[in-house]
C-alpha cells in the first residue's frame, strides 16, 4: 500500500550506498568519456593533436559510406548474434531452473561457465578446426557422404562470427535469465494452472512475463558488448566480417587518427544505445499488454 | 491481569506505552498524516481502522521505526524514538504478508531475533518451543517455512515477533490474508493472546468488525488525520461525524439544524423528526459555520404496536418497503414531511406481526439515542 | 625456487613502497616468447637470472602503453615502428661504443639512423615471400607474384593482416623494390593491385599459427608469408614450397631492441642485454630453434647457405625489399588504405 | 514444453558449449605445433614443456588471482549499487547507475588507454592491483545487470522483518538479503570471473611485469612457438576445474546426507 521508499533517510542511505561504486567509476571513467568526447571534436595530424574545434569527424562518420556499411552490419550481426544466444539460453535457463532439481543446480551453473575459462584465443583456434576446411564439421558431412568437397561458406565470413560469437556470449545470457527464473514464485504457476492454463498458456501468461527481466538482463548483456567486439571478427570474420570496432580499434592504433576513432566509438555508442533503448521501451509495452490482458 | 489494569485505567493510572504528538509525514506533496496525536496505554489493545490510503499503515510504520516522519515525535515507554533505528525499538511487528524467512525452517524463523541475546543452544530451543506452544504450532519446529499454510504462517510471524518479548506488538492487517472462519478463530486467540501476555497491541485493520470485536479502542483515520478515538462501544454509540458513522454499520441519516445550544445540550430540529434535545460536544475541528446532521441507528427505532410501551418521542410515518432477514426486519418508512427513506430494524419475535407496505405506523424513538453528526 | 620466492616477496614489497621494488632489473617490454633464456645465456650467466619482461601483442599497443607513461628500460618493436617512437620522443640513440659486437650487427642497422644516431639494434628477422601448398596448385604457375590475382585461386588465398608486408608485395608486384622514397603514384599502384587482390583472399592472416593451420587443411593453398610457417609446415610433413625468387622477388624483415628514455634502471645491465642478444650462441639458437635471422651478420654467414636455405633465409637472385623504415605519412595512407581495401571498398 | 523435449535440448546445449573445449586434449596431446586435423601422433611434449615455461605458468596464476579478486570485489560494488537504486530514491540516481554502466558502452581500448594514464597519473606503479582495478570497473556492470533482478524481485518486508526483530542492517543483509539472493551473486561472481579471466585489452594496458595469461598468449600470436603447449595448459586447468566441480558435488552430497537433509530451498 505504502511504498518505504522515497524518504530522506532512505535517501541518504542510497546514496551511501552507491557512492562507492560510484566514486570508483567516475575517478576512473570520468578521464576517459572526457578525453573521448573532447577528442571526436579535435583533429590529429600523425602524432599532433590540433584542439580546434570541429565537428569534420561525425560529418565523416555518418556520410562516408565504408563506415555506413561497417555500422549496419555490426548492428545486424549483434542483432542476429543476440537473438541466437538469448534464444538459446532460455530453453537452457528454463531447463536449469524449472526441470533439474534443486540439489542439481548450481553444479549446472558451473558446468555451463567451466568451457569458458579457456583463453577465447584457444577457443578461437578450436572453432576454425570445428569449422574449416577439413575441419570436424566439415569431415563428419563427407565422412557421412552428405557432401564431396568441404562446405566453404562456414569459416571466414560473418556467419563464423555469429557462431563463434553467440556461443562466447551463451553462459552470459543464461546466468541472468536463471536468476530471475530462481526468484519466480512457484504458486504463481500452479495458481495459474489452478485457474485452468494449459501449460503452454502458463508459461506464455505467467512464466515468460515474469521471467522477462532476465531476458532484457540477457540481451543487454549480449548486444552492448557484441558490437564493440574487433577480436573474433579480426580472426575468423575473413574479408566480409569486419565490423565497426575493428575501424575503431585501427584509427585508434595504427592509423593515428584518434579523433575519428572517437567520433566513430561516440556514434556507435548513441547507435547501440538507441537500439537498447528501443528493445527496452518495447519490453515494457509488452509487459503492460500482458499485464492487461 | 486485565482486571487489574482496566481498574488502574478507570482510576486515570494507567501508563501510557506509545505517545504520538503532532505528526506531520508527506511522501513528496502527498500529506499521508496530519497532525496526528494520541496515547496509546499500556496492555492496551489498540486498532487503527481506517478505508486504505488512510495512513494507518503509515502510522503503524512510523511507530515501529520504517518510515521517518517529517515532524512532531514518537515516545515509546517514555523515551523519544527520534532517530532509533526498527531493531532498537522495543516494538515487533506482524507484516501483512508475514515476511517468514523462505530459506528457514520454522524453528529458525523463531529463534531468529534471539539471536543477539547470545544464549546457548538448548536455550534457544527451548524458547522456540514455548514460543510456538504458545501460538498453537506445537511440532511444527522443523518444517520448511514455504510448506506452511497461510494461517501457519501467521502464527509462525506470531511467534517470531513475542519470542523477544516486546513492549508493543504492531499488525500489520495480519488476518486480511485469511478465509473468514480462519479469521474468526484468529480473532479470538489474538485477544485471549493479548490478554495472557499484557502486552500492547496495535492492529491496522480496514475491517470494522474486526476493530469493534477485537480492540480497547480504536482510531479511525481518514486521510492521515485521526477521525475519532474511542472505545468500541462508544465509537458505535456516538460517532463523531457522519463518516465515522457510516463507516460503522447503518446508520439513519437526516437533515439537522441546531436552534439552540445551552451547555452540551443542543435543541435541534431533525428533519421528518421534529425537534428534540440532543447531546452536544464540539467536534475539533469544528466551528460555528459547521453543518450537522442526526444520526439513529435502525434498531435504537421501533415501530409501535399499539398502546405498546412508552418512548420518549413518537413519531407518524409510512412503510415504504420490508425486507425480511430472519431474526430480524428491516422496514424502510418515510416520515411526513421528509422525503429520506429512513430504516427501522425489528426483531422478530413469535407475537410480532409484519407490517405491510403503505401502513400507516408510528415510530418510537429516545432524543438519547439520536446523536448529531458533523457533516 | 629460491627465485620464485623473491619475485613473490618482490609484488608484495610493490603493494607497500610502489617506487622502492625492482629497483635493480631491468624491464623489457617484448612479445611474448622472447623470454626464452636461449637468446641472452650471457645475461643470466652474469646477472644470475632473467631481467623482468612485461609483454606486448601489437607494437601500436606497446606505442601507447610506453605514450601513456610506463616505463621500462627497453622494448622490441620493428622496423617501421622506430621512426614513429622516436617522433615521439619515447626512445633515444644507442651508445654503439658499449656494443661489444658492433661492427657484426647486419648493416639494416645504418636504416635506423636518425640525425646521425643509431636508434634499434637489429637483433631478429625473417622473410616474406610466395608459399604454396605443392599438391594443390601448379608450381609452374608460382613464378610470379601475379598469381595472387589469378581467377583460379579465388578463395585459396591469404595474405597477411599487416601493413607492412601487405604494402611490401602490393609494390613489389607493382615494381617497387625500394621503399624509402615510394611515390604517390606508386602507392596507388600497389593499392589498386591490393584490391584486385581481395576478391581471393578467404582471410588475411593474423599469425602463424593461424596460417599453418590454413595450409595444413588445404582451405589456403596461396599466401604471402613469413619464412617461419613454411619451415614449420615442412617440419609436419605438410607439401608446402616456398618461392623467394619470385619473378617480382620476396621481402624481409627487422625487428630489435630499443633504448627507452627514462628508463627505470640502470644503462649497464641495458648493454648487457644487448650484447647477450649479439652472442653468437644466440645466432645458433634462434635460428636453430626458431627459424629467425639473427642480427649477428658475421655469425649469420658462419652457419653456411645450406642451413640458411633449409629456413628461407638464404641469399637470393631476385630482388628483396627490404622493409625498412618508411616515411611516417605514407605508412599512415597505407594503414588507411589497407582497412578501406579489407572492408571491400 | 515436455521436460524429455528440454532435456534433450539442454543435453545438446551443453555439448555445444563444450564442443571446442573438447578439443582442447586433443591438441595438448597432438604432436604437430599445427592446429589442425589430420592428427599427426600422440605426444607428451606439450605437457611437459609447460614445466619450462615459467612465464605462463605465473602468467595463469596471477589470471586466477585478479579474477577471483575482482570478481569479488566487482560484486560487492555491484551489490552496493543495486541495492541503492532498486530500494531507494536519490536525487542523481539516473547519473549514477549511468555512469557506472558505462564501461559496458565504451570501447576497449579507450578504456584500456585512459585507465594508465589515470594510474600512472595517480603514481601507481603498474601491478596485479592496477590490473584489478581495471577488471572490477569492467565487471562491475555485468554484475549489476545479473544482480538487478534479483533484488527487484526481493520482497522488502522480509528484510524490514529482519530489522524489526532486532537485527542490524550488516547483520539482516548476510542472514536475510544474501541468502536470498545468493543464485544471482554466486551467478555475478561467475560472470566476473568468466570475463575477468578472458580480458586482455584492459589487463595489457594496466599489467607490469607481471603479465595476465591472455596478455601472454595474445601477444605470443607473432610468434606463435607454444599455441600447443598453451593448450596443454588450458587441458590441465580445465580437468582442475571439473575435478574441483566434480570433489565439491561429492562433499556435498555426503553432508546433505549426513545431516539428513534435502536440499529443500532455492538453488544455490
Amino acid at each position: 500500500m505504502i511504498k518505504s521508499a522515497q524518504l530522506d533517510s532512505d535517501a541518504r542511505r542510497g546514496l551511501s550506498q552507491i557512492s562507492l561504486p560510484l566514486a570508483f567509476s567516475v575517478l576512473l571513467l570520468a578521464a576517459p568519456l572526457a578525453i573521448l568526447l573532447a577528442m571526436s571534436f579535435w583533429t590529429q595530424d600523425f602524432l599532433t593533436l590540433d584542439r580546434t574545434f570541429t565537428l569534420a569527424n561525425f560529418k565523416e562518420t555518418w556520410t562516408s559510406p565504408i563506415y555506413r556499411t561497417l555500422m549496419l552490419r555490426s548492428l545486424k550481426i549483434s542483432i542476429i548474434v543476440t537473438v541466437l544466444t538469448v534464444g538459446l539460453a532460455y530453453p537452457a535457463a528454463y531447463y536449469m531452473s524449472f526441470v533439474a532439481p534443486n540439489n542439481r543446480k548450481a553444479m549446472l551453473v558451473f558446468l555451463i561457465t567451466i568451457p569458458f575459462w579457456t583463453s577465447y584465443l584457444m577457443r578461437i583456434f578450436l572453432w576454425k578446426v570445428i569449422l574449416g576446411f577439413n575441419g570436424v564439421v566439415n569431415g563428419s558431412l563427407i565422412g557421412l557422404g552428405f557432401i564431396d568437397t568441404p562446405l566453404d561458406w562456414i569459416s571466414y565470413n560473418q556467419f563464423a562470427v555469429i557462431i563463434t560469437l553467440s556461443h562466447a556470449w551463451l553462459p552470459f545470457a543464461v546466468l541472468p535469465i536463471f536468476v530471475v527464473m530462481e526468484k519466480v514464485n512457484r504458486s504463481y504457476l500452479e495458481a495459474a494452472q489452478d485457474l485452468g492454463d494449459t501449460p503452454f498458456q502458463r508459461f506464455r501468461r505467467i512464466t515468460l512475463p515474469l521471467s522477462m527481466p532476465g531476458v532484457v538482463a540477457a540481451t543487454l548483456i549480449v548486444f552492448i558488448p557484441t558490437i564493440g567486439d574487433y577480436v573474433t571478427p579480426k580472426l575468423v570474420g575473413g574479408p566480409d566480417g569486419l565490423m565497426i570496432a575493428n575501424m575503431i580499434e585501427i584509427q585508434f592504433k595504427n592509423a593515428n587518427n584518434a579523433p575519428l576513432g572517437a567520433a566513430l566509438a561516440l556514434s556507435a555508442l548513441l547507435l547501440v544505445s538507441s537500439v537498447a533503448g528501443i528493445f527496452v521501451w518495447l519490453n515494457r509495452r509488452y509487459l503492460k499488454a500482458e499485464g492487461a490482458a | 491481569m486485565r482486571a487489574v489494569l482496566t481498574k488502574k485505567r478507570q482510576a486515570g493510572l494507567c501508563r501510557t506505552m506509545i505517545k504520538l504528538s503532532n505528526i506531520e509525514k508527506y511522501y513528496g506533496t502527498y500529506h499521508a498524516l496530519r497532525d496526528v496525536n494520541c496515547h496509546i496505554n499500556e496492555g492496551e489493545f489498540f486498532s487503527l481502522l481506517g478505508p486504505s490510503g488512510s495512513g494507518k499503515t503509515t502510522l503503524l510504520r512510523t511507530i515501529a521505526g520504517f518510515e521517518e516522519i517529517d515532524s512532531g515525535t514518537v515516545m515509546i515507554g517514555g523515551q523519544s524514538m527520534v532517530g532509533v533505528p526498527p531493531n532498537m525499538r522495543p516494538t515487533n511487528m506482524v507484516f501483512q504478508s508475514y515476511a517468514i524467512f523462505p530459506h528457514m525452517s520454522v524453528a529458525q524463523n523463531v529463534a531468529y531475533g534471539l539471536r543477539s541475546q547470545r544464549l546457548n543452544k538448548a536455550k534457544t530451543a527451548e524458547m522456540v518451543r514455548e514460543s510456538l506452544g504458545k501460538v498453537g504450532l506445537a511440532g511444527y519446529g522443523e518444517r520448511a517455512a514455504h510448506a506452511l499454510s497461510g494461517g501457519q504462517r501467521q502464527r509462525v510471524a506470531l511467534a517470531r515477533a513475542l519470542i523477544l518479548k516486546p513492549k508493543v506488538l504492531l499488525l500489520d492487517e495480519p488476518l486480511s490474508a485469511l478465509d473468514r472462519k480462519l479469521r474468526e478463530q484468529m480473532q479470538s486467540e489474538l485477544r485471549r493472546l493479548q490478554r495472557s501476555l499484557g502486552i500492547t497491541f496495535v492492529l491496522v485493520t480496514h475491517d470494522q468488525e474486526e476493530a469493534l470485536t477485537m480492540s480497547d479502542r480504536v482510531a479511525v483515520m481518514f486521510e492521515g488525520q485521526i477521525a475519532q478515538l474511542d472505545s468500541p462501544q462508544a465509537l458505535y454509540k456516538r460517532p463523531a461525524s457522519k463518516r465515522v458513522a457510516e463507516f460503522f454499520g447503518a446508520m439513519n441519516i437526516l437533515k439537522a439544524d441546531i436552534l439552540e445550544v445551552k451547555g452540551d445540550i443542543a435543541t435541534t430540529r431533525i428533519e421528518g423528526l421534529g425537534v428534540a434535545n440532543l447531546a452536544f460536544n464540539p467536534q475539533p475541528g469544528a466551528d460555528a459555520s459547521s453543518h450537522y446532521c442526526a444520526g439513529v441507528r435502525p434498531e435504537l427505532m421501533t415501530i409501535l404496536d399499539d398502546g405498546a410501551m412508552a418512548y420518549d418521542k413518537e413519531t407518524p410515518a409510512t412503510v415504504t418497503d420490508v425486507e425480511y432477514r430472519g431474526e430480524l426486519t428491516y422496514y424502510d418508512v418515510k416520515f411526513e414531511g421528509s422525503d429520506t427513506p429512513v430504516v427501522v430494524s425489528m426483531r422478530n419475535t413469535s407475537n410480532r406481526e409484519l407490517r405491510e407496505i403503505g401502513q400507516q405506523v408510528r415510530i418510537g424513538w429516545e432524543s438519547a439515542s439520536a446523536v448529531l453528526l458533523l457533516d | 625456487m629460491l627465485r620464485t620466492m623473491k619475485r613473490t616477496t618482490t609484488a608484495i614489497a610493490v603493494a607497500a613502497m610502489p617506487t622502492l621494488a625492482a629497483a635493480q632489473e631491468l624491464i623489457v617490454l617484448d612479445w611474448s616468447g622472447f623470454e626464452d633464456p636461449g637468446f641472452i645465456g650471457a645475461y643470466i650467466k652474469e646477472h644470475g637470472g632473467p631481467p623482468n619482461y612485461s609483454f606486448f601483442g601489437e607494437e601500436e599497443e606497446a606505442f601507447q602503453k610506453l605514450r601513456a607513461g610506463f616505463e621500462v628500460d627497453v622494448a622490441h618493436p620493428c622496423s617501421q615502428s622506430v621512426s614513429k617512437w622516436q617522433l615521439a620522443g619515447l626512445i633515444e640513440p644507442l651508445d654503439t661504443s658499449r656494443i661489444d659486437r658492433w661492427d657484426d650487427v647486419n648493416e639494416v642497422k645504418e636504416a635506423f639512423v636518425i640525425d646521425g644516431d643509431y636508434y634499434m639494434l637489429p637483433t631478429d628477422w625473417g622473410t616474406t615471400s610466395l608459399v604454396y601448398r605443392t599438391d594443390l596448385v601448379n608450381a609452374s604457375k608460382m613464378d610470379s607474384l601475379q598469381a595472387f590475382l589469378d581467377p583460379e585461386f579465388a578463395g585459396r588465398v591469404s595474405l597477411p593482416n599487416n601493413v607492412d608486408d601487405v604494402y611490401a608485395l602490393g609494390l613489389l608486384a607493382t615494381g617497387v623494390i625500394d621503399w624509402s622514397d615510394v611515390t604517390q603514384e606508386q602507392f596507388e599502384a600497389a593499392s589498386a593491385w591490393l584490391r584486385q587482390a581481395h576478391p581471393n583472399v578467404v582471410t588475411y592472416w593474423a599469425d602463424n599459427a593461424e596460417l599453418a593451420q590454413l595450409m595444413t587443411t588445404g582451405e589456403v593453398s596461396l599466401a604471402w608469408a613469413w619464412n617461419e610457417t613454411p619451415t614449420t609446415l615442412i617440419g609436419e610433413g605438410i607439401p608446402v614450397a616456398i618461392n623467394r625468387e619470385a619473378a617480382e622477388g620476396s621481402s624481409s624483415w627487422f625487428c630489435g631492441y630499443v633504448n627507452v628514455v627514462d628508463g627505470p634502471n640502470s644503462e649497464d645491465l641495458m648493454y648487457d642485454f644487448l650484447n647477450a642478444w649479439m652472442e653468437p650462441a644466440t645466432t645458433d639458437y634462434i635460428v636453430d630453434a626458431w627459424g629467425y635471422g639473427s642480427g649477428n651478420q658475421t655469425q649469420m654467414a658462419s652457419l653456411g647457405s645450406e642451413v640458411l636455405d633449409s629456413v628461407g633465409l638464404g641469399e637470393v637472385s631476385a630482388p628483396v625489399l627490404v622493409q625498412g623504415p618508411l616515411d611516417n605519412q605514407m605508412r599512415e595512407q597505407m594503414i588507411v588504405e589497407f582497412e578501406k581495401i579489407k572492408a571491400g571498398f | 514444453m515436455s521436460r524429455r523435449v528440454l532435456t534433450m535440448f539442454m543435453i545438446i546445449f551443453v555439448i555445444f558449449l563444450y564442443a571446442p573445449t573438447l578439443l582442447l586434449p586433443i591438441f595438448a596431446f597432438n604432436d604437430s605445433s599445427i592446429i589442425s586435423f589430420p592428427l599427426s601422433g600422440f605426444t607428451l611434449n606439450w605437457l611437459k614443456s609447460l614445466g619450462a615455461a615459467e612465464e605462463l605458468r605465473k602468467a595463469a596464476g596471477t589470471s586466477l588471482i585478479i579474477a577471483s579478486v575482482s570478481s569479488i570485489i566487482a560484486t560487492m560494488l555491484g551489490l552496493l549499487a543495486t541495492s541503492a537504486t532498486v530500494r531507494y530514491q536519490f536525487p542523481g540516481k539516473g547519473f549514477a547507475i549511468g555512469a557506472i554502466m558505462l564501461p559496458m558502452f565504451l570501447p576497449e581500448i579507450i578504456i584500456g588507454v585512459s585507465l594508465l594514464t589515470v594510474v600512472l597519473l595517480a603514481g601507481f606503479k603498474l601491478s596485479i592491483y592496477t590490473i584489478i582495478m581495471g577488471h572490477v570497473l569492467i565487471c562491475t556492470p555485468f554484475c549489476i545487470a545479473i544482480l538487478r533482478s534479483s533484488f527487484q524481485q526481493l520482497d522488502p518486508s522480509l528484510e524490514e522483518a529482519s530489522l524489526d526483530l532486532g537485527e542490524s542492517r550488516i547483520n539482516t543483509f548476510r542472514r536475510v538479503t544474501l541468502p536470498l539472493i545468493m543464485p544471482g551473486v554466486v551467478s555475478s561472481l561467475l560472470i566476473g570471473f568468466t570475463i575477468s579471466l578472458d580480458e586482455f585489452v584492459i589487463a595489457f594496458f594496466l599489467s607490469g611485469t607481471e603479465p595476465t595469461l591472455p596478455v601472454y598468449i595474445w601477444s605470443q600470436l607473432r610468434f606463435p612457438q607454444r599455441i600447443p603447449s598453451v593448450m596443454a595448459l588450458g587441458t590441465l586447468l580445465l580437468i582442475l576445474s571439473v575435478v574441483l566441480l566434480t570433489l565439491s558435488e561429492l562433499l556435498r552430497r555426503r553432508s546433505a546426507r549426513r545431516l539428513d537433509q534435502k536440499a529443500t530451498s532455492g538453488a544455490l
